[in-house]
This record gives C-alpha cells, sequence and structure tokens, in this order.
C-alpha cells in the first residue's frame, strides 16, 4: 500500500456532519443545516472520487490500518480498510447516489419540522454504510451492518407520531435481528473455525481447506447463515415483509435506505464472501433458489398494489431477488453490475415517486392520479426513463445488466432463466402500469376512490392540495443526474467490461463461462432478443390495460376473484406471521413473562424483601434503645464472640 | 513459692479486692477510694517488674492526679448513692455473661502456656535515665502529639465545664 | 549485711525518726506562735514551763483527753478515715529523705535514711505529698458541711494545681544532678566554688559551696517554696482552712485528736519541705566538718537539721508577713505566672547543661 | 519467679471487672472509673510483657496510656458535668436521649 489513501476520512466526513447537526442543528438555520449535510456528504464523494482516480496506482487491494479495536488472544479485530474493486465500486454507488438524494432531501424535506434531525440521521448513515463497505473484517462490517439498521429505524419512524411509522421501524429493526441473529452465528462459526474474522486471513484459510464433504458442510452452513443475514437486510424471502412498511418513511429515505444503498448490503456481503460460497454449491443453491423466487413472488405483489411507493417497495424487493439469483449461480459481478445500475434506476424511479407525491400533496394511491404529465414534464420524463431501464428496455442500464444475470442464470439451469424471464415480463408489467396510472388518462385528484382505499396522507398536508405543480430544481437535478445515470449506467457493461474490472475480486469465477461464451454466442444474442420481446410485451400489455381499455382491470380482478384478492393482500403473508409468530409471542410474553416472572416471580420478591427488611429492622431498631450500657452489653458480647472464633481458629496455640 | 510471688499475690490480691469493691460500692466515692487503692496495688506490681518510673508515675498521675479529679467532681455534683434503675436489660443479660465469658478464655488461653515466660522481680529495671532516652529520642513524635492531644484536652474541658459561673474545673492533666 | 540485722536497723532508724519527727513538729508549734506572737508584739505561750517550753505537752495531753465527738451527719467511715490518710502519709514522705552520710558501724555502712536509697526517692515523695491530698479533701467532703465542702474542693483544686508547679521547680535540680536519688543530688553540691579564670578570687569564692541555689537554681528555688507552701495550705495559701470565710475549713467538724492528726500532718508536712528544700537547694548535710571522729560524724547531721531549721523559721515569719490571698488570685497565680516561671527555669537549665 | 502468664490472667481479671463496672453501674462516674480500670488492666499488662521481653518500650506505651487516660478523664468529666447541668442527673439509664 505504497500512497496512503486516507480512506478513513470516507466514512468520517459524514459522522462529523451527523455529530454537527445532531448536536447543533436544532439552533441552526436550514440553511446551516443543509450546507453542512451537504458539504460533509459531497466531502465524502469527492474523496471517494480521489480515490477512485488514484486506485489504479495501487496494489489491487489496498488495506489500511487505522487503529486496534479488538486484541484477545489470537483473535483480533482491528479498525481496518479494505479496498479493491467490488468496494470501491460500492463506495462510488453509495457516496454519488447518496449525495444526490441529500440534494434532493433538501427540496423535499425543506418544510419538515424535524429538518436538522433528518439530515444528521442520513449522514450518519451514510457513515455506517460506509464503514459496512470499507470494512475489511467481518466485525467491522457487523458494526456498518447494525449501524445502517439503526439509521434505517430511526428514518422509517422518522415521523414516529404516527403509529403506522413507529411499528413499521419496529418491524423493520426486529425482522432485521432475526436475520443478524443468523449472521452473528455465521460470524461465531469462522472465528471458530478459522480464528479470524479478517476477510483476508479467513479467504486464505478457506481456499487452503482441504476438499471434502466435512468443507463442505461446514462452509456450507457459514454460508446458509450469512444467507440469512443478508436475507434480513436485503429483504428477501422470507424476511422480506419489513421492506414494504419501511415505506412508511419519507420518500428519499426509502429511494437512499431501502432502494440504492442499504437493501443492497446484503448482496455485498454474499459477493465479499463470495469465497465461501464458491466452494459451497449447496449455499450457493440456497442462495438462488431464495432470490428466484423472491423476484418471482415480490413482482406479482407489485401488479395489484395501488400505492406508489409500495409498487417500487415490492420491485426493490423483485430486483433483489435478481441479484441474489445471480450471486447464486455464481455470477457475482453481474450481480454487483445490476446493483449499481439498480441503484441509479430505482433511485430514480423513488425520487421521482416522491415528486410526484410531492406534486400532487402527499397523495399515494395511483388511482388517485392520472394525467399527471402535463403537470411535471420533468418528472415525467425522468420516469419513464428509469422505467424504460428497469423493465429492461435497451440500451437503458436495466437491460444490460438484467440481461447479464439472465444468461448467466440461462448458463447455471434454464429454470432460473424461465422464472427470471417471467419475472422481467411482470415487472415491465406494472412498472408500465404505474406510469401508466400516473401520468395518463386524466386527473382523479379529487374524486373519491371507488375502492376505499384511503391512505393517509403523509405529513405533507402543509403542501395544501389544488393544481399538481412541478417540483423546485433542487429536486429536479438530481432526478436528471440519475436519469443520464439510467441512460449511460449499463455502458460499462458491454463486452464485460464491468466484469473485467471486477475480475481481481471474483477472480475467474465466470471463466468458465467465459469460455463457452465463444460458442453460444448466437444463443445469447437470442435470449437477449426474448427478454427485450418479453419486456416490450410486458410494456404494450399495460398500455391496452390501463391506458386504452381502463374498464378491463376490474373485470379480469372479479374474474381471478380469490386469486386476485390473495395477491392484492401479499398472500397474507403478514397475517400469517402475525398468526404463527407475533401473536404466540406476544400473548406468551404478556401471561408467562410479564403476568408470571414479572409480577409474580421479581416485583413480588421484591416487595417481600422491603417488607421483610422494614419488619426486620422495626424489631431491630429497639436494640438501638440509646442506653449507653445497652451498647456496652452488645461490645461485650460482640468481644466474647469473637474470641472465641479467635480461640477456635487457634490463635491461641 | 519465693517471696516475689508472696509479693505479686499481696499485690494482686488488694487489687482484685479493690476492683470487686469498685463493683460492689455503690457510692461513687467508695468506688474512687477502692480504684485507689487498685492503682496503688498495681503501683507495687510495677515496682516487683523492676519498672520504678511507671511505678512512680502510677502514683503521681493516677492516684494522684486523675483520681482527685473524680473526686473533685464527685465532691462538686455531690453525687449521692447511685440509684438501682433498670435500664439495661441487655447489659445484665448479654453483656456480663459475655465479658466474663470472654476473661474467661482469654485466662484459659494464657494459662495454657503458663510456665512458658517466667518474669523474675526486677527482670527490667526501668529507672528513670534508661526511659528518658527512649521517651524524647525513639518515641520523641509521639510524646510531641500526646502533649498536643493534652492540650487539646485542657482547652476542651475549659470550653466544656466553664458555661455558668460556678466551681471551676482546674484542668488538670500535666505531670 | 543479714536480713535481720537489716530489719533491726530499720527499725530502730523508724523508731528513732519518728520520735524526732514527731519532737519537732510539737516545738515547731511551739515555735511557731513564739515567733508570731513577738512579730505581732505578743509573748506567745510563756506560763507553761520556761519560756512555755513544755506548751505543746500540754496541748497534746488537752487534745487527747478532749472528748472525741462525731457529728451525727458526716458521713462516718471516711471522717474517721481522713485524718488517718493525712498523718500516715505526711510521716511516710519523710521515709526517704536522708539526713547524712551512710556512718559504717561494726564495718556495716547503715545509711542514714528509713529505707535505704532508692534511686527513685524524689519521685516517691512527689507521689506521696500528692497521694495525701486526699487527707484534706475527703475530710472535706465526708464532714457534710458546706464550710467543710468547700474547704475541701479549695484544697484538692489548690494543692493539684500547685503539684505541677512543685514538680516542674524540681526539675531543673533534677537535670543538674542528673538522677532521681536524694543521696546524688546532694552529693552533686558538694565542695565550693572555684575560678580558674580570676585565681585572685578564690580566696572568696571557696567560702561559696556549690549549693543548687548558688548554681543558678534560685527561680527553681523560690518556685519550689511557693508551691510547697501551697501544697502544705500554710499561709499566704491557707484557704481550705480560712477562718474568716469557711470557719475552719476542712476540719471545721474535726474535733480532739482528729483535729491533732490534721495538725500534725500540716507541721510533719511543713518539715517535709524543708528537708526538700535543704536537700535540693542548699546542699544537704554539706558544711564545714572538722573535729574528732565523733564530731565528723555528727556535724552533717547537725548542719542538716540547721537548714531546715532555717525554712521553718522561714514559713512561720511569712505566715507572720503576708495576708491571704483571695481563692482566683490563688488559682491564677499558680496558673499564670509560677507554672510559666517553672516552665522557663527549666528550659533554661536545660540549655544551660547543654551549654 | 513469676509466670507471666500470671500477670497476664490479672491484668485480665482487673479488665474483666472494668467491664462488668461498666455495664452494671449506673452512676456516669464509677462507670467512668470503670474505664479508668480497664486501662489500669492493660497497662499492667504492658508492663509485664516489657520485663518479659526485656524491652523498655512497654512501659513507654504505659507512659502514654497514662497520658492519654489523663487527657480523657480531664474531657470525660467535664463532659459530665456539662450532662449533669443540664440534665440534673448522674444516671446512665436516665440519659438516653440518643436514640430513634
Amino acid at each position: 500500500m505504497t500512497p496512503t489513501l486516507n480512506l478513513w476520512l470516507i466514512p468520517v466526513l459524514p459522522l462529523a456532519g451527523a455529530a454537527i447537526n445532531g448536536f447543533f442543528g436544532k439552533k441552526s438555520s436550514r440553511t446551516a443545516v443543509s450546507t453542512i449535510a451537504l458539504f460533509f456528504c459531497g466531502a465524502a464523494f469527492l474523496w471517494a472520487l480521489s480515490v477512485a482516480w488514484r486506485f489504479s496506482s495501487v496494489a489491487p487491494v489496498h488495506q489500511e490500518y487505522l487503529a486496534h479495536w479488538i486484541r484477545s488472544g489470537s483473535f483480533s479485530a482491528d479498525f481496518a480498510f479494505y479496498l479493491d474493486q467490488l468496494s470501491l465500486v460500492m463506495l462510488l454507488v453509495v457516496t454519488g447516489v447518496g449525495f444526490l438524494i441529500h440534494i434532493y432531501s433538501v427540496g423535499y424535506m425543506w418544510d419538515d419540522a424535524g429538518y436538522y434531525r433528518f439530515f444528521s440521521y442520513l449522514n450518519l448513515f451514510m457513515f455506517f454504510m460506509l464503514t459496512l463497505v470499507l470494512a475489511n473484517n467481518y466485525l467491522l462490517m457487523f458494526i456498518g451492518w447494525e449501524g445502517v439498521g439503526l439509521a434505517s429505524y430511526l428514518l422509517i419512524g422518522f415521523w414516529f407520531a404516527k403509529d403506522s411509522a413507529a411499528s413499521a421501524g419496529k418491524k423493520a429493526f426486529i425482522v432485521n435481528r432475526i436475520g443478524d441473529f443468523g449472521f452473528l452465528i455465521g460470524l461465531f462459526l469462522l472465528i471458530q473455525h478459522f480464528g479470524s474474522l479478517n476477510f483476508t486471513q479467513v479467504f486464505d484459510l478457506v481456499t487452503k481447506l482441504p476438499a471434502g464433504p466435512v468443507t463442505e458442510g461446514l462452509l456450507t452452513t457459514i454460508g446458509i447463515l450469512l444467507m440469512v443475514g443478508a436475507c434480513g437486510k436485503s429483504a428477501q424471502i422470507p424476511l422480506y415483509v419489513w421492506l414494504p412498511d419501511a415505506m412508511e418513511g419519507p420518500t428519499p429515505v426509502s429511494a437512499l435506505i431501502h432502494a440504492a444503498t442499504m437493501v443492497t448490503a446484503g448482496v455485498y456481503m454474499v459477493a465479499r464472501s463470495h469465497v465461501i460460497f464458491e466452494r459451497a454449491p449447496g449455499a450457493l443453491t440456497v442462495v438462488a433458489i431464495i432470490g428466484t423466487l423472491t423476484a418471482l413472488f415480490a413482482a406479482t405483489i407489485g401488479i395489484t398494489q395501488t400505492d406508489i411507493k409500495k409498487v417500487l417497495a415490492y420491485s426493490t424487493v423483485s430486483q433483489l431477488g435478481y441479484m441474489f439469483m445471480a450471486c447464486g449461480v455464481g455470477a457475482f459481478s453481474a450481480g454487483i453490475f445490476h446493483l449499481m445500475t439498480h441503484a441509479f434506476f430505482k433511485g430514480l424511479l423513488f425520487l421521482a415517486a416522491g415528486s410526484v407525491i410531492h406534486a400532487v400533496g402527499g397523495e399515494q394511491d395511483m388511482r388517485k392520479m392520472g394525467g399527471l404529465r402535463t403537470y411535471i414534464p420533468w418528472t415525467f420524463m425522468t420516469m419513464g426513463v428509469a422505467t424504460l431501464a428497469i423493465a429492461g428496455i435497451p440500451p437503458f442500464a436495466g437491460f444490460w445488466s438484467k440481461d447479464e444475470i439472465l444468461w448467466k442464470a440461462y448458463q447455471a439451469n434454464w429454470i432460473y432463466w424461465l422464472i427470471g424471464l417471467v419475472t422481467a415480463f411482470i415487472t415491465s408489467f406494472y412498472m408500465f402500469r404505474l406510469l401508466f396510472m400516473t401520468f395518463f388518462g386524466d386527473y382523479h385528484g379529487h374524486q373519491v376512490d371507488a375502492h376505499g382505499h384511503a391512505r393517509p396522507a403523509h405529513g405533507h398536508d402543509d403542501h395544501g392540495h389544488g393544481e399538481p405543480h412541478e417540483s423546485p430544481a433542487v429536486m429536479l437535478v438530481p432526478l436528471m443526474i440519475l436519469a443520464v445515470l439510467s441512460v449511460v449506467g449499463g455502458l460499462v457493461g458491454i463486452g464485460n467490461g464491468f466484469e473485467h474490472f471486477l475480475a481481481p475480486v471474483f477472480g475467474t469465477g465466470e471463466a468458465t463461462s467465459a469460455a463457452g461464451e465463444g460458442a453460444s454466442h448466437s444463443l445469447e444474442l437470442l435470449l437477449m432478443f426474448v427478454s427485450v420481446l418479453v419486456a416490450a410485451s410486458g410494456a404494450v400489455l399495460a398500455w391496452v390495460l390501463y391506458v386504452s381499455k381502463p374498464y378491463l382491470p376490474q373485470k379480469i380482478a372479479i374474474a381471478l376473484g380469490d386469486l386476485y384478492s390473495a395477491v392484492l393482500n401479499k398472500y397474507y403473508v403478514d397475517e400469517l406471521y402475525a398468526a404463527l409468530f407475533v401473536k404466540p409471542l406476544v400473548d406468551g410474553s404478556t401471561t408467562i413473562l410479564w403476568q408470571g416472572v414479572d409480577r409474580k416471580v421479581i416485583d413480588d420478591s421484591i416487595n417481600d424483601a422491603a417488607d421483610g427488611a422494614q419488619q426486620v429492622s422495626d424489631n431491630v431498631r429497639h436494640m438501638q434503645s440509646g442506653n449507653l450500657r445497652s451498647y456496652a452489653g452488645w461490645i461485650a458480647a460482640g468481644s466474647a464472640v469473637v474470641i472465641a472464633y479467635m480461640i477456635w481458629l487457634g490463635v491461641g496455640r | 513459692m519465693s517471696v516475689h510471688l508472696v509479693l505479686f499475690l499481696a499485690f494482686g490480691a488488694v487489687a482484685v479486692a479493690g476492683a470487686v469493691n469498685l463493683l460492689a460500692q455503690t457510692h461513687p466515692i467508695n468506688s474512687a477510694l477502692s480504684l485507689i487503692a487498685v492503682m496503688a496495688a498495681l503501683a507495687g506490681e510495677y515496682l516487683l517488674l523492676g519498672a520504678e518510673f511507671v511505678a512512680a508515675l502510677q502514683v503521681i498521675v493516677y492516684a494522684g492526679a486523675v483520681m482527685v479529679l473524680f473526686v473533685f467532681v464527685i465532691m462538686l455534683l455531690n453525687a449521692g448513692v447511685e440509684e438501682q434503675t433498670t435500664g439495661s436489660r441487655v447489659a445484665i443479660l448479654f453483656g456480663v455473661p459475655g465479658a466474663v465469658l470472654g476473661s474467661v478464655l482469654v485466662a484459659w488461653v494464657v494459662l495454657r502456656h503458663s510456665g512458658t515466660g517466667e518474669v523474675p522481680a526486677g527482670a527490667l529495671p526501668g529507672p528513670p535515665a534508661t526511659i528518658g532516652p527512649l521517651l524524647f529520642h525513639e518515641f520523641l513524635l509521639p510524646f510531641e502529639i500526646t502533649s498536643i492531644l493534652i492540650l487539646i484536652a485542657i482547652m476542651g474541658a475549659v470550653v466544656l465545664a466553664s458555661k455558668p459561673p460556678s466551681a471551676p474545673v482546674p484542668p488538670r492533666e500535666e505531670n | 549485711m543479714p536480713i535481720w540485722l537489716y530489719i533491726l536497723a530499720s527499725v530502730i532508724k523508724s523508731a528513732v525518726v519518728l520520735v524526732v519527727l514527731l519532737t519537732a513538729v510539737a516545738y515547731t508549734v511551739w515555735l511557731e506562735r513564739k515567733v508570731v506572737g513577738h512579730i505581732q508584739n505578743r509573748w506567745g505561750p510563756t506560763r507553761v514551763g520556761p519560756f512555755g517550753l513544755l506548751q505543746p505537752l500540754a496541748d497534746g495531753l488537752k487534745l487527747l483527753v478532749k472528748e472525741d465527738l462525731t457529728p451525727p451527719h458526716v458521713y462516718k467511715p471516711l471522717y474517721i478515715a481522713a485524718p488517718l490518710i493525712a498523718i500516715i502519709f505526711a510521716l511516710t514522705s519523710i521515709a526517704v529523705i536522708p539526713f547524712g552520710n551512710p556512718v559504717t558501724i561494726y564495718g556495716y555502712s547503715i545509711p542514714l535514711q528509713v529505707t535505704t536509697d532508692v534511686n527513685t526517692g524524689l519521685l516517691l515523695i512527689l507521689g506521696v505529698t500528692s497521694i495525701g491530698v486526699y487527707g484534706v479533701a475527703l475530710a472535706g467532703w465526708s464532714s457534710n458541711n458546706k464550710y467543710s465542702l468547700l474547704g475541701g474542693l479549695r484544697a484538692s483544686a489548690q494543692m493539684v494545681s500547685y503539684e505541677i508547679s512543685l514538680g516542674l521547680s524540681l526539675v531543673g535540680v533534677l537535670i543538674m544532678a542528673g538522677s532521681f536519688s536524694l543521696h546524688d543530688i546532694v552529693d552533686s553540691q558538694a565542695g565550693h566554688f572555684a575560678s580558674v579564670t580570676w585565681p585572685a578570687l578564690d580566696p572568696v569564692l571557696r567560702f561559696i559551696p556549690r549549693w543548687n541555689i548558688f548554681t543558678g537554681q534560685i527561680i527553681g528555688f523560690f518556685c519550689y517554696l511557693t508551691a510547697a507552701y501551697a501544697e502544705t495550705n500554710r499561709i499566704p495559701f491557707d484557704l481550705p482552712e480560712a477562718e474568716t470565710e469557711l470557719v475552719a475549713g476542712y476540719h471545721t467538724e474535726y474535733s480532739a485528736m482528729k483535729f491533732a492528726m490534721f495538725f500534725m500532718a500540716e507541721y510533719a508536712n511543713m518539715i517535709t519541705v524543708g528537708c526538700l528544700a535543704t536537700l535540693l537547694f542548699f546542699g544537704g548535710w554539706h558544711g564545714p566538718v572538722f573535729g574528732p571522729t565523733i564530731l565528723k560524724a555528727v556535724l552533717p547531721v547537725f548542719w542538716f537539721a540547721a537548714k531546715v531549721f532555717v525554712f521553718l523559721f522561714i514559713y512561720i515569719w511569712v505566715r507572720g508577713t503576708l495576708p491571704r490571698f483571695r481563692y482566683d488570685q490563688l488559682m491564677a497565680f499558680g496558673w499564670k505566672f509560677l507554672l510559666p516561671l517553672a516552665l522557663v527555669n527549666v528550659i533554661a537549665t536545660a540549655i544551660a547543661v547543654v551549654w | 519467679m513469676v509466670p507471666l502468664s500470671y500477670y497476664l490472667v490479672l491484668s485480665g481479671i482487673l479488665f474483666a471487672c472494668g467491664v462488668v463496672g461498666f455495664l452494671i453501674k449506673r452512676n456516669i462516674i464509677t462507670i467512668f472509673m470503670s474505664i479508668e480500670l480497664m486501662l489500669n488492666g492493660v497497662n499492667l499488662s504492658f508492663v509485664a510483657f516489657a520485663a518479659h521481653w526485656h524491652a523498655l518500650a512497654g512501659q513507654v506505651f504505659v507512659f502514654f496510656v497514662m497520658v492519654v487516660a489523663a487527657a480523657e478523664a480531664t474531657v470525660g468529666l467535664a463532659i459530665i458535668i456539662a450532662v449533669y447541668r443540664t440534665r440534673e442527673t448522674l444516671n446512665v439509664d436516665q440519659v438516653n436521649l440518643l436514640k430513634l
């Protein structure tokens, strides 16, 4: 590591911003708050850029040691940073998108009471996320992991006055705990078997492990446990339930944390520990299956949702499923690639949705929108770009990454490919549905909706209703930048450029497939064509249903009946969990822990102890009679006892 | 049965008798006098042990000064026969048996080693000439500290005892 | 010397000393009456015998045969014990006082004092005198009479107060002698001055003995004398028995032989004080010794007696001259003047000796 | 020759007498005297040990004990006088206000 890159600056800068805003923001003006937040976040971004610039001149893996942290026996975990192509990509994505969303938030949150709080939390999130990305050992990574969980909890529950927001925050936290539990056990296993959590050391040891069922079993266990953690953080089946509710948070939060960065931490983690997974085919398979199922499952739910942010949330879940599928089939670089592009266009989508909500005054129900493209053209255009990107229409970013994944999936197993294809179709369908319902047709802003799906306004009532209005420039500029990125972001993938860039990290994981590539190049082109076709057909179907014949969806819904309602209610998963886990837990803790243990055992024992003490002292009090001779008597008796004891001890001998 | 032992027993008998009499008497003045007897007997014991200086001090300081102070206070307060109040059952029920038991135990332990240490008469002649250097060199600091203690005691006595105009209690601890 | 001989000698010595002491006491009383009488321009006792020399016998007889009445309100045991205590301790203190160098009879050296020379004789005397307080105090208390009580209180307070000055005034002498033994103290005063610097002065100097009074203990002597007067409840410090204030102080209720005991105790104490003063400050039995052996043997005792007589005379002289202090004056004098003076003396002597 | 233990036993007896006196006496002055008695018992053992171990320091300790006893007697008696002035009694059983 010849030239030091001062990586530590990158996480610390946002932390400083968070501290300043958190401690002094309450008094200072909004301008000051936003200046500070933007300055530190932007500084981090610029530093990340400079790091990226100088990175080529550095050894492929750059480690930076900051300070001792834990040194117990042979085990050691330090505050040290680890930079390679993978973390560099994450670094740029996080800081870049984060910075843009910071800018956006300035406009979006301007009227909010907890302005300084919001930015302090946001910077805090940046700090933890960057720590997570840059950590050179699992423990430090776990710190970041938990930290982003904390930040996301704080931000989901940002409007904690609202029950739904508070409970959503709690839900996210608890569900993540389940995942973190698995993650922790995985880490313990690592410590037990490798005596270290340092990436390089662990991976060296893993590669050195002798092949065989024992090694495979161990690594599979570890991998699956890590996978559980990833599922929690990246909202995969069965732990995805918190993400849709997380939409209770402000929209920039949804964009930054629950679309672009945090939820991808799981993917990053899996990719980071690819060495382990590559030696554990079982774990990989699990990852692939979970990813695939999640993608399809969430996509189907996304069809029926009418809340604009929910739709985006489910699409996020399904896109994350794509990434996991990629990792599952060993195409880590493809997964990361999609992660990057997805960060662009999904962030853009959320921001645009936020702009829409902002425009229509806090309304989130798409059925009360429509025809907005004339009111808010810029939002419409950027959102259109994003939609095309996610739908996988070339040459937009989504196309390249998704196609890459599908191609790899096909090489691994054609079932993955098929499901991925179906998911792609559904994706493009519901995305265009969203687009059409929102921007086409005519505006239903003030009419009462038929289904009575009234959703509470999100703390933006002070905007007042009336004619939808375009968002301020400070919100639009990030939209445009992201739109540009969504357009060109995928081009780095042409000719496996991105894959080669990441090659030092993932090694020759794809070499085999690269070998077979030349042979089946025509096949790849064919699949590419099919997927584009599918995406287009999805778009067309959406057009038919929601623009040309708007009465059809009702009919279909009625025709489908139970299935439709099941999908509409997200397959009753929440209710299922409530019945399976939540209710028993609540009842058990109420009856056994609260009434039983706490009341009967703890409280009673303490009260009895107190009463006993009082009674005892009531009696003992009379010993203090104030009579000199009584005291002397006690002293004499006590001294006699002491003397007897000492003699018994044998002092006399 | 050497002369030394005889004298020891004689003085010891006087001392114990005085001590018991101190407890038996109900009038403080008699108790005081019996205590003086005890002190005189102890002075005799000290002489037997060869500690002449200590014996003389015992007579001068204790018998001649401290006890005079006691008698003075008894006379001043005109203390009469003590009334037999039963203020403390504890002292009688636990204290006295405890004290007796403790002393008996100690005596038992000590007597089990009887005959180990023989103390000859005048074993350690403690003339002032030998005490002096010890007192003013080895134990100079404690000596000075006790002087300060005495000074404080004087002031304390004066402050405590001289509120209303009455017979002054002469601070009385030099010697 | 065999033990029986030792005991015999002790018995004889005690008898002699006792007789002499009591006689001296009796005639000190006579002397006092005579001298005070002459000071007050009277004759004093003249009737009984020539110059009333038999007066003490008459007094003793009278006190012996008088009815010994015990008031009903007294606390009897102590009322009886008090005079005994007084007289016993008064006589005891004489025991350690040497009257001269040991004389050798049939090769046996016999010290001229009741006990052998204990090397803490002075301490013993101090202790005994301090015990002597009880006689007065208990007498005052036990006679259950407010005058007596006041007398007893005064006596105890006064005596304990002046005891301090007394002890401190002796320290100077002790420093110079370097011993508690009265013998050593006396021996340390043997000889006479001799100037090395000015031989011319020697004829004068050699007539000045090396008594402590001349070797710088003049202040100590003054302190000792004053404190001793207070210790013996003599004028000007006879507060405990101030006839004019409290009828007769602690011995108001006493009569006959008990009273006589107090009386004798007082005078015995006077004699003891005189002896001590002689021993400590005036060279004891040292003096010009000459003539045949027998004279050589007797003269020291004579010198000793003479010096003691001088002190007794001074006692009486003072009594005839000075008025009585007030009680507060007594205390103030004792604590604020005499004690500091004695301390200064001690320090000065110590510095001088170390020099 | 007298065994050291005899002296110790004697001092122990005196001390015990002091303790018992403290316990059974009502007159505060007498109680105070019992304390002095205890001190004397301790002094005796000091001197005996000094003679036994041929260490004069024991006698010096006795000296200090005496000094402390004198000081304590002074202050204590002054306190007794003050108490008597206020409470008009010397009976410790009636001087028991210092309690809950």
